[in-house]
């Protein structure tokens, strides 16, 4: 197994998939000359040409309808969204178009086009360059949503995006592009749907996804010393959400905590606590918990930045209070 | 064009008049629900165009007002209508319905409810042609005040820098629904909008099927030979509302309604036959009452006895049903 | 007190607010010439003209920004937007724009614009022209979002919204402009926050808002004539969630039933599972339920449609089955 | 342009040049964070059009490379770098930062993020003049990548048909972020897009301030005196990469960079005045001597001094404090 950055991940999925098939191509601003802001593009223009490697204008909404209609005949296009803010701009395309196509033509067309971009709150981006959009890509039917934690999964999520003859949106996080892991050699190809549980225990489970995996393992380290064995749960698949995995987690813990970087209100936490309501309600021993950020644009400030989003001290917080440590 | 073609035209233009009128009715009697835009008065729009096109070959994609496209690409008017009354055997299988017309075996990409969609789904069609390498072209038609939607700027943008094969027609009735384009658009001939494009363009009476159709070949072998995108303006004029909703257009005056009343599409090839005694009366006559029986005996008896959906298959056609790759693993 | 249609008493509002502040205006599409697609501003043109009434061209996302852009200097647009479903296209400027500038420039500018639109499921219009959007609304810090029940709140809460210095999103439905309701004859502000008890009960808590408020209310009726006795709560104020009012009523009635027409994930109630979860846990004697719209695009078919969404009878079946009856 | 101004402008481009550089070293210190975007070549644009303006009558908006506008509009500069320090005494409270510099009292209207977002918003305050009844014309500044976006479209169309008084001013430096005019728009020349939108246009030299300020001139004119808005171009050129994360831009040609180089708007100018007489070359040491002591002593020692924004605050200006009509009640 090599170890690969997860911007490294994310271009040899794109590399592998292209060579392939000469229907996949990428397009994006940005992505061709310049190989993506994240390099997660780097090279493919060269390799395979400004035919399949596309820097577009700055015109979200139509480069990613453009996509959305090539799929239509059997492309497969790979749309960088160069920050998910953007994504504002193209929700009419996503929405209306790509999730909607299939049902709407009674299964004639599909549109298998996968949609990736950074999100999330890094070092200053400031208010309108630090959104946390997975929720809005939940919320409605005919789109599949996934969100990778580690650089396997970057890889092998977007594998199976190219694969699968459904939309998908691929959220990924501005600051994990350099995050390091292993990657199996061989092709590998993510599960879409599921979820994984990336630390066993049995006191309490974390519910994270992207970059939350990440804070609830450091926070369940820190438990860990004072006796707290957290369990660990990474909801890759954010669309559908994993029913099972969530009601098996907690049926074993009794007692839950999500953790989400995006303000609360109608978001993963809540959408996991309905879940876990639904499923498992009386195997609860006490309320779940949603660690949040807080409900404000992002401020520029670094401290009030830092200290509008969860972190790992947060989530032992909440879990210490959960269980009345 | 010969005159076989011209009466072969007048005789589909006449089974859309009709067509659109028997659904004008059927929606007066409950049959059709939700809501209904007609196209009375352009027909010479669609068959024009798709005419100089090779139908079932090229893709054509379209608004909401897309009964008659997909009929001209080949659908079948008894599946089409079928789709209005909501049925199984609809060719969208009673999901989509009157705005959401697709008949993708004929190559008719859609009906498309938001204003602007279709633009850069078409480019993106061209795109994937232009990726196969087929000769195939891509056609969107939409209304002139579809022109003022952003995808509109962005999209001929992006065809004319990529040179995608894709032919946008603005069928240009003046009006978006109830707001008269010198209300809303700073330019009346639409055409003129893609010159900063750098994309040829040119403007038809859209009435007269042998002008639409003789713009159209031109405009149809540019895009075919690889030249790029190309904008063929058309004018024209929608007899009814803008949909069903919409009984009395308040908006615009009698004398224009009868002015346009004038240029009727059928008419003006119907009169040209005429005159060259290669048609009669008579047998225009015929004509007209061969197509309103079919369309009562063969479209909507169809339609009646077709099956509803079953409510069980409500969650179908959402997702890929059995795709493997959602559940990953080896190649 | 006048009986009003729920259009009337919207027309009204804009007429009110039109006549005491010429700063108060008006713009969508057709909303002039032809009065609205609901006649929400019939006679408007006539009486303030083509200045203050704008038909506007189908450019969703520039003239909301433009509405937007008016409001920093002071004037108090009242932009329609004919559908919900085209919010896709404007999400931009209403987000970055309205949602952020108050915060981003340190308090300096404010966005007092009004934005109310028609959604839901109503007479097959299919999959691109049915969408609940609410949620999408609730999910960004710096938007207030409300949605009438009646024609009094219709009336009061766009009176208020165009007085309140806060963006503001209204969500109306498409099949209610023509229900009758008493509206106050003297100038009538309706609160922007909170919830209200529109029907007492003991026994379990049905929650809902702008439409299906109606479907909780034909269901109270219902089940009271097995001995049950529902409380409803009308939210028509969905950001924020009267999170004390939800309390409030969970607490007497320990039962809890959320009605809502849009697809269930993270929508409102999830939202108001999370906040019950937070709020009172310990008072609930049964999991929580909602009641949701089957996940897929709105087909065409009535009989689809109808099954794909909620109505009075999945409530009272919904509520039976959390009764154990 | 009498010499007097003409110095003015010299000094006012140079301070805003040594402004510009110092804030990169600041970054470099790690003093500044987030995404910086910087205006060395391109001073010309801002302070010719403003200046053919009246500044802090006027409003003017733009993207997120806006410390140079909020100046010339007659932001404090001080505030600004603290701003970009994201302290509590930055012009925003330190809750905006480099890309949303706003000083509302001088009419600087923002700082935005988003390409394309400030063409409806420019729209608007425009709509806003019209409808109170003042002489101020809004001004838009953007990049000429930003023209692709829907808004451009959209905006222009309603600035026309509305006949508001708003002056869109494209910055046209050739490139948005590594993609050169050429691969991205289907017209290099930004001017010719509005003749469809029928909006009267020039296209002038941006590195020469007198071109820019003549041809600002005219178009401020013709906006102010009610005829309608205006897109003037300014074709310019950025030295340094898109943002601090563009260190060693690529994409372009050492020559390309070298020949603008030569057209250095400071340069033009200055070496015009020396030409004249009216200025020595001491006399301009001295002056950028003068202005980088005064941006050391003052703007950055004002900028470290200040206090960081209390975290206790953290959810202020999210929605209006106290608003009465939140709790309904009575008029
Ligand atoms: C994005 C969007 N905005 C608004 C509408 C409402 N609408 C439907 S058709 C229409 C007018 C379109 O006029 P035009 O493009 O000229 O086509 P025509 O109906 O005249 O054929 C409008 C405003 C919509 N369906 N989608
Ligand atoms: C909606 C949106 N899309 C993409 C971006 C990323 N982006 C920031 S600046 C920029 C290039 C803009 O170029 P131009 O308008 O020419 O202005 P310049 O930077 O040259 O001054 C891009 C693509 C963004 N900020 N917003
Ligand atoms: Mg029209
Ligand atoms: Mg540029």
């Amino acid at each position: 197994m090599a170890t690969l950055m997860y911007w490294e991940a994310i271009r040899r999925a794109h590399d592998e998939e292209m060579s392939r098939d000469p229907l996949v191509i990428c397009m994006g601003e940005d992505i061709g000359v310049v190989g993506g802001t994240y390099n997660a593009t780097k090279g493919l223009l060269d390799k395979y040409g400004p035919e399949r490697v596309i820097d577009t204008p700055i015109s979200e909404n139509s480069y990613t309808g453009i996509g959305i209609g090539a799929s239509f005949i059997g492309v497969r296009p790979i749309i960088e969204i160069m920050s998910v803010n953007f994504a504002w701009l193209a929700m009419d395309q996503i929405f209306n178009s790509a999730a909607k196509v299939r049902y709407m033509s009674g299964g004639q067309l599909e549109a298998p086009v996968v949609i990736r971009s950074p999100g999330g709150t890094a070092h200053q981006l400031g208010a309108q360059h630090s959104a946390r959009m997975e929720k809005v890509f939940m919320g409605v039917a005919g789109l599949r949503v996934v969100t990778p934690s580690s650089p396997k999964q970057a890889y092998g999520l977007l594998k199976s995006a190219v694969r699968c003859n459904d939309p998908v949106y691929i959220n990924e996080h501005e600051l994990m592009y350099n995050l390091k892991g292993e990657v199996p050699d061989e092709e590998y190809f993510h599960p879409l749907e599921g979820s994984e549980v990336v630390r066993s225990g049995r006191d309490v489970t974390l519910f994270g996804y992207n970059i939350s995996v990440h804070w609830c393992l450091q926070a369940a380290e820190e438990l860990a010393k004072k006796g707290i064995e957290c369990e660990v749960v990474d909801l890759f698949a954010l669309s559908p959400l994993d029913r099972a995995g969530i009601r098996a987690s907690v049926s074993k813990t009794h007692k839950a905590i999500i953790v989400e970087e995006a303000e609360p209100a109608v978001g993963v936490g809540a959408e996991v606590m309905a879940i876990i309501n639904e499923e498992c309600f009386f195997e609860l021993d006490a309320a779940p918990v949603r660690v949040s950020a807080v409900n404000v644009p992002t401020p520029f400030n670094h401290n009030l930045e830092k200290a509008s989003i969860p972190n790992p001290r947060s989530v032992v917080a909440a879990t210490l209070t959960l269980l009345g440590r | 064009m010969n005159t076989a073609d011209k009466k072969r035209l007048l005789h589909e233009m006449l089974y859309a008049r009709r067509y659109e009128e028997r659904c004008y009715e059927a929606y007066v009697e409950r049959k059709i629900g939700g809501f209904l835009h007609l196209y009375p008065g352009q027909e010479a729009c669609a068959h024009g165009v798709i005419e100089a096109a090779r139908p079932g070959h090229d893709y054509v994609i379209t608004g909401y007002r897309d009964h008659v496209h997909a009929i001209k690409c080949g659908a079948d008017p008894k599946r089409v209508m079928a789709e209005l009354f909501a049925k199984e055997s609809g060719c969208c299988k009673g999901r989509g319905g009157s705005m959401h017309i697709f008949d993708v075996e004929h190559r008719f990409m859609g009906g498309y409810a938001l204003v602007g969609g279709p633009f850069p789904l078409a480019a993106g069609i061209a795109k994937g042609i232009q990726l196969k390498g087929g000769d195939e072209i891509s056609i969107c038609f939409l209304g002139d005040a579809a022109n003022n939607q952003g995808t509109f700027h962005e999209s001929l943008n992006m065809a004319s820098v990529w040179k995608l094969p894709v032919l946008y027609v603005t069928e240009n009735n003046l009006y978006g629904i109830g707001t008269s384009i010198d209300r809303s658009t700073a330019v009346r001939d639409q055409h003129k909008r893609v010159e900063a494009y750098n994309i040829p363009s040119a403007q038809a009476d859209g009435q007269d099927i042998e002008k639409v159709y003789a713009a159209a070949v031109t405009a149809v072998e540019h895009v075919r030979s690889g030249k790029g995108p190309y904008l063929l303006e058309l004018m024209t004029y929608r007899y009814r509302g803008h949909s069903m909703s919409d009984h009395t257009p308040s908006y615009r005056t009698k004398e224009e309604e009868k002015e346009w009343g004038r240029r009727d599409p059928i008419i003006i090839i119907k009169d040209r036959l005429l005159a060259a005694g290669e048609l009669s009366e008579e047998e225009y006559q015929k004509m007209d009452q061969g197509i309103m029986a079919e369309i009562e005996n063969d479209v909507i008896a169809y339609s009646e006895a077709a099956p509803e959906p079953d409510v069980a298959e409500l969650e179908r056609y959402v997702l890929a049903e059995n795709d493997p790759w959602v559940k990953g693993g080896a190649a």
